[in-house]
C-alpha cells in the first residue's frame, strides 16, 4: 500500500447512477482482483475522509479502473471528473479473492449484486487468464443491469429484478443448483451474502465473500471498519475490513 | 542548536509533531508512508489491563468537517503490547507515549506499575475516552477523582506522566489545575467531543454505541480555546491537539500554549500530513526568524 | 390537518422550522428574499435592558464548516425593540420569539415585566450567551443560579418562557432539569460554543474580543446528541438547532427529540434555507406516511 | 438586494494574482458604483460563508465584471472557475459612492490602493459618463500593477511601488498638493485610508472612502462587520459595513 497518484482517462456513464472511471497511475501498479484504493474526493476536505472504491479491472500496465454507484457527497463529485483531472489515492489496499488451489476443469461460481458486480469484474478476467475453464457468473441489479459484456466466463446469467422479481440466491437454487460448484465468490448487498452463507453452509466448498463497511484510515490504524468474526465456538473478536478483508470466508463471518 | 526540539517537563522532544492516540495504531501501518523517525514522538493505540474487543459496528460516521468514532478500546491489552509493539517502535528514533485506559482508577495505577519495567519514554492516563461503558470520561469530569487517579499512577511509576483532558466539561482549567497538584507533568487535550448522528431512513443512530467522539478539523476553533484556557491556568506544559491539518493549524496550537501538537482525524486524509507539517514549522520558524520554537510558544498571549 | 404544526408546551406554532437568536436581526433584511410567514417563529436578535454598541471588530472569523462570532449583543434595548420591531414582524403570520439577556440576573426579570405588555409569542431567555463581559453565559452553566433566574422571569410574565442552554457544560441535564423545575414551558439548543482562531502573522487572536462563540455545521454533532441527551432528561419540548442546513439535518434534530427547530448561521449562506428546509421535511413527512410531525419526535429513542 | 444567478462568461489572469472575472446575471443587474456583491463559493461549502467583491464595472446591460486577488481558499477557487460555470451571489449590496452635486467642470480626485482599485474603475467610468470633466486617478501598486487601460479620466498616474518607492498618499502631496480638488473617493488599505483621512482632515471637501470587513451575511442580519462610527463629539457606535458602507464619509470613520 502506497500514496500514489494518477490521472483520469475516462469517465462514462453505465446508467443513470453508474459510472465507469479510468484512471492512469503515474507509476506501474499492481493488484489482486478484490483489493481496493482509499481516493481522496476533495483537496477541500468535503468530504473529509477517503473514499473505498474496489478496483474493478486492470485496462494496462498502469491503468485501472473503477466501477462506481453514485450514493453521496463523494461519489457524486468523483462522477464529475474530466478527463486528466489528478485522482491522490493509497492502494492497493487488504486481501482479494484468494484463487490459488482450485481445479482448472471444475466450476466456481461467480454472484454479484448490483455495484458488488465491480471487484467481480477482475476475478472473471484473471480466473479466465489463468485458464480456469467453468467459470459461473450470476449477477443481479434492482433495474437497468449493466456489464454483461465486461465478463469473461463459461456462463453468464444477468437479472434484471425490475423485469423478472427474483433474487440471484433464489436463481441460483432453482436453476444451478445441481451444480457442484468447487468455490463460490459474491460481493453485493449485505442481505445478499448472509444468504449465500446460509446455502452454502451445510457444504464443504469455500465461500468468499467481499464486505463493506465504514472505513476512516483504509489501512488498518484506525479500527473503524470491524466485522464480528467467528473466534472459537462460542466467542467472537473483531477483524478489520480494510486489511483482513475486504473478502473473508463466510464461514467466519457473524452476521447480526 | 535545533530550533524544533522542544520539552514537555522531562519529555523531550525533537520536534514538536507527534500523532495522538488511536489514530496512528501502533505505529506500523504508517511505517509504511514515511520514516516515524520524523516524528517527535507516537502516542499508541488506547490500553486497557486486558484485551479487549471494543464496540460493533457501525463505528463511525462522517460529519461536516469530522468524524465521530466508538472504537470502545479495541487493543490487545499491555501486556502484549510491551511484548510486540515496543520492540517494534524502538526501532525509530522517535518518543514512545503510552495511552492508557481503565474502568476502575485502580487499573491505571496496575498498568503504571506492569509499564515499569517498560522501555517507554512517557505514560498518558486517559480519563477523557468517551467511548466506553464505565470510567473513561467520567474521571475526566471530576476534579477530585482525577486528582487521585493520577496521584496513584504518579506514585507508581518513574515515567514522564501526561494526562489527556477531555474538552465535555465546563471548566477545564480545575481539572488542569487538579493533575498538576496530582503531580502531571504535562497535560495533552483535547481529547474527543462527545456526538451523534442520526440515520433519517432507518430513524436511529448512525454508530452501534449510539454517540461517539468527535473528532477533526471541526472541533479545531474549540480545542484551541481549550489550550488557551489551560496555557493560563497551569505551569505545566501543553501537547496541543484536535483538528490539526497542517503547519498553519499547529502554530496557532504552539501560539495558544502548547508546547508541542498532535496530528489525529488528518493523517487519515493524507498519511503524510505530519511531515508536511513539521516542514511548515520549520519554514515558519526561518521566516519569522525564530530560534528556539520556545519563542513563541504561548505568544498569543502577550 | 396540517401534519406540520407543533407545539412548545402552549407555543403553537403552524410548522417546525424557526430562525435562531442573532442570525436574522429584527426579520426585516430576510423579509427581502421570502415571506416570513412561511416560518413557524422568528427569534429575534438578543435584547438588553439598555441599548448595547456591542464588540469592536473583527467580530468574526471563519473556520472549517463554522464561524466563530464575538457581536457582544449590540441592539437597540428592550424598549425601542418594542416600539420599532413588534409592528413590522406582527405583519407576518409568525411567532415572535423575543431573546433576552442580562448582566445580573435580576436584569432578566425587568424584562419580563418591560415585555408583559408587549405583542409577542415566547420569551426566550438567553442564559448562554459567550460574547458579553458580565452574565450571560455564566448563569447557564450553574444550576441554581439558572433555577433562581428563570424562576423569577416566569413570575414576572405571562407569556411563554423558553430557556436557552449553553452546550459548554459538563451536563447538560442538570441544567435543563433546573429550568423545567423553575417554571420554563420549553428549553432551545444549543447556543454556541466557546471558541477562537489565532493569526499566525500577527500571533494574536484574531477576534478583537479573543473568544468567541462557534456555530454552523460543524457544530451539528455535538448539538444534536445534547437535544439527544435533553430529551430524556426533561419532560417539557426542545427547540433544536446548531448547523441545521437543511431538511435532513432538521429531520436529525427531529428525531433526537426536539418539537422544532431553528436555522442560524446557514442562513447567511443560503438565505433561501429555512423554506426549503421545510419543503424537505414536508415531503419527508409525505414519503414515510406520517400524519402528524408528532409521531417523529424522539423516535431515534425507540 | 436579491438572490441571483449568473454565468462566468470570461475569466483572465491580470497578473500573478489578480483575475478579471465577468458574470453574465440571468436577468437585468443595475448597481451603483461602489456597491457589491456577496459569492457563494461552493456548492460543498468550502468556504461555508460567502465572499464580498465589488462590482468593478458594467460590461453591459447584464453582465458585471469583478477584479479579484487570490487572498485564500475562496478567492483561488474562484479563480479557477471556468467559462459557463454557474455563480450565486447576492447583490447589489451596500451604499456606493455618492456623486451628486458636484461641479462637472471641478477636479475630482480618485485614490486606488491595489485591489481597491476595483470598485474605482467603476466609478471613474460613471463620472466620465455623467460628464464630469477634471477627474483625477492615482492608483498605487507593490507591484505588477493594472488597470490602466480602464480607467476614463482626465489625469492618470499609477505607482509601481516596487520601481518607486513611494506612497500615492505622498505623490499626491507632492505633485498634485495645488489641485483644489471638490471631492475625494479612496479605496485601498486601512493604512492608506487613514492618510487620506489626515491629510484632508482640516479641509471642507468631502472624503468618501470605501472600508472592507468580515462579513457573514452581507445584508445586515448578522451585526458582523461592525465599522466604529463618530457620535456626537465623544462618543462613538457601530455602523455596519454591508448596508452602512462599504463608503462611508472619512471624517465619521474612527480609525484605531
Ligand atoms: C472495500 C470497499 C469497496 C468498495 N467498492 C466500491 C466500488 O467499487 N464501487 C462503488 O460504487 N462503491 C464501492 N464501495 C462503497 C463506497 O465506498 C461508498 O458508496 C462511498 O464511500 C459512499 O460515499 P459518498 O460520499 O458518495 O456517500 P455518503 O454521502 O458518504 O453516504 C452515502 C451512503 O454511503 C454509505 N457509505 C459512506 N461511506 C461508506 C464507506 N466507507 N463504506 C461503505 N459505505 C459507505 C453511507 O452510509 C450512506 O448510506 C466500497 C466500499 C468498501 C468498504
Ligand atoms: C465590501 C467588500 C468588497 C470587496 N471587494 C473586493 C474586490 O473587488 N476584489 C477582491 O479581490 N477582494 C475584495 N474584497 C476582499 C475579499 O472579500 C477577501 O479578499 C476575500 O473574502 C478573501 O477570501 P478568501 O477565502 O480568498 O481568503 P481567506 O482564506 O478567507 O482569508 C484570506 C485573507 O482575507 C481576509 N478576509 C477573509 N474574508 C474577508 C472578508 N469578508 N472581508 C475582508 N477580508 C477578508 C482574511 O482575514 C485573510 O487575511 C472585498 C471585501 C469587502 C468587505
Ligand atoms: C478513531 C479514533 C480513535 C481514538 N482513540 C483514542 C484512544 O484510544 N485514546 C485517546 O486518548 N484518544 C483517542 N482518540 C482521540 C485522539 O487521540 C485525539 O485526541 C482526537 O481525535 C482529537 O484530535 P484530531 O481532531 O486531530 O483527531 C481517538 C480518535 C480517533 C479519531
Ligand atoms: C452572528 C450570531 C449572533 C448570535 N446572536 C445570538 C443572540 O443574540 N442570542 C442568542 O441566544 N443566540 C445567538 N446566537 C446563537 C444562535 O442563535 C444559535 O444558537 C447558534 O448559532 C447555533 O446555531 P447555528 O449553528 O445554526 O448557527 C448567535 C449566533 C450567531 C452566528
Ligand atoms: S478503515 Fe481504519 S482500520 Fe480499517
Ligand atoms: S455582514 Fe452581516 S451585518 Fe454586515
Amino acid at each position: 500500500m502506497r500514496l500514489l497518484t494518477g490521472r483520469v482517462t475516462e469517465n462514462a456513464a453505465v446508467n443513470a447512477q453508474v459510472f465507469r472511471m479510468g484512471v492512469r497511475m503515474d507509476e506501474p501498479f499492481e493488484f489482486s482482483p478484490g483489493q481496493f484504493v482509499n481516493i481522496r474526493v476533495s483537496e477541500y476536505d468535503v468530504p473529509l475522509l477517503r473514499r473505498p472504491i474496489s478496483i474493478s479491472r486492470r485496462i494496462d500496465e498502469t491503468t485501472i479502473e473503477f466501477l462506481v454507484k453514485v450514493e453521496g457527497i463523494g461519489t457524486r463529485q468523483m462522477g464529475q471528473w474530466s478527463q486528466g483531472t489528478r485522482v491522490d489515492l493509497i492502494g492497493p489496499l487488504g486481501r482479494g479473492f484468494d484463487i490459488e488451489g482450485f481445479d482448472k476443469k471444475a466450476p466456481l461460481l461467480i454472484l454479484g449484486g448490483g455495484i458488488g458486480t465491480a471487484p467481480l469484474k477482475g476475478l472473471a478476467q484473471e480466473l479466465a487468464d489463468r485458464g480456469y475453464e467453468r467459470v459461473y457468473v450470476l449477477n443481479g441489479f434492482k433495474e437497468d443491469p449493466y456489464g454483461k459484456e465486461d465478463f469473461k466466463c463459461f456462463e453468464y446469467r444477468v437479472i434484471d429484478e425490475s423485469k423478472e422479481p427474483v433474487y440471484v440466491t433464489d436463481y441460483l437454487l432453482s436453476h444451478w443448483g445441481g451444480i457442484a460448484f468447487q468455490g463460490v465468490f459474491a460481493c453485493g448487498p449485505m442481505a445478499m451474502l448472509r444468504r449465500v452463507k446460509e446455502i452454502f453452509r451445510e457444504g464443504e466448498i469455500p465461500v468468499q465473500i467481499s464486505l463493506e463497511e465504514k472505513m476512516a484510515c483504509g489501512v488498518g490504524a484506525c479500527l473503524g471498519c470491524a466485522v464480528k468474526i467467528k473466534c472459537g465456538n462460542f466467542q467472537h473478536r473483531y477483524q478489520k475490513v480494510c486489511v483482513d478483508g475486504p473478502v473473508f470466508d463466510a464461514s467466519e463471518v457473524i452476521f447480526e | 542548536m535545533n530550533p524544533l526540539k522542544t520539552d514537555l517537563n522531562g519529555l523531550k522532544l525533537k520536534n514538536p509533531v507527534t500523532v495522538a492516540s488511536g489514530t496512528f495504531g501502533f505505529g506500523r501501518e504508517y511505517s509504511e508512508f514515511f520514516d516515524l523517525s520524523t516524528l517527535g514522538g507516537i502516542s499508541v493505540k488506547g490500553l486497557t489491563l486486558k484485551e479487549r474487543l471494543g464496540n460493533p459496528a457501525p463505528r463511525i460516521v462522517e460529519t461536516r468537517s469530522g468524524m465521530i468514532n466508538s472504537v470502545g478500546l479495541q487493543n490487545p491489552g499491555v501486556e502484549n503490547f510491551i511484548r510486540e509493539e515496543i520492540p517494534f517502535l524502538r526501532q525509530f528514533d522517535t518518543r514512545i507515549i503510552v495511552n492508557i485506559n481503565g474502568d476502575e482508577p485502580e487499573d491505571y495505577a496496575r498498568m503504571a506499575q506492569i509499564l515499569q519495567r517498560a522501555d517507554i519514554d512517557s505514560i498518558e492516563v486517559n480519563i477523557s475516552c468517551p467511548n466506553v461503558k464505565s470510567g473513561g470520561m467520567l474521571f475526566g469530569t471530576d476534579p477530585e477523582i482525577a486528582y487521585q487517579l493520577v496521584r496513584r499512577v504518579v506514585e507508581n511509576t518513574r515515567h514522564h506522566v501526561m494526562v489527556k483532558l477531555t474538552p465535555n466539561v465546563t471548566d477545564i482549567k480545575v481539572i488542569a489545575r487538579a493533575v498538576e497538584e496530582a503531580g502531571a507533568r504535562a497535560v495533552s487535550l483535547v481529547n474527543t467531543f462527545n456526538a451523534m448522528a442520526i440515520d433519517i431512513h432507518t430513524q436511529k443512530p448512525v454508530l452501534f454505541r449510539k454517540t461517539g467522539g468527535l473528532s477533526g478539523p471541526a472541533i479545531k476553533p474549540i480545542a484551541l480555546r481549550l489550550v488557551y484556557e489551560v496555557y493560563e491556568a497551569v505551569s505545566i506544559p501543553i501537547l496541543g491537539m484536535g483538528g490539526i491539518t497542517n503547519a498553519e493549524d499547529a502554530i496557532e496550537f504552539i501560539l495558544a500554549g502548547a508546547s508541542a501538537v498532535a496530528l489525529g482525524t488528518y493523517i487519515f486524509v493524507d498519511p503524510m500530513a505530519p511531515v508536511k507539517t513539521l516542514e511548515g514549522i520549520e519554514a515558519y520558524l526561518k521566516e519569522k526568524d525564530v530560534r528556539s520554537l520556545s519563542e513563541i510558544i504561548g505568544k498569543a498571549h502577550e
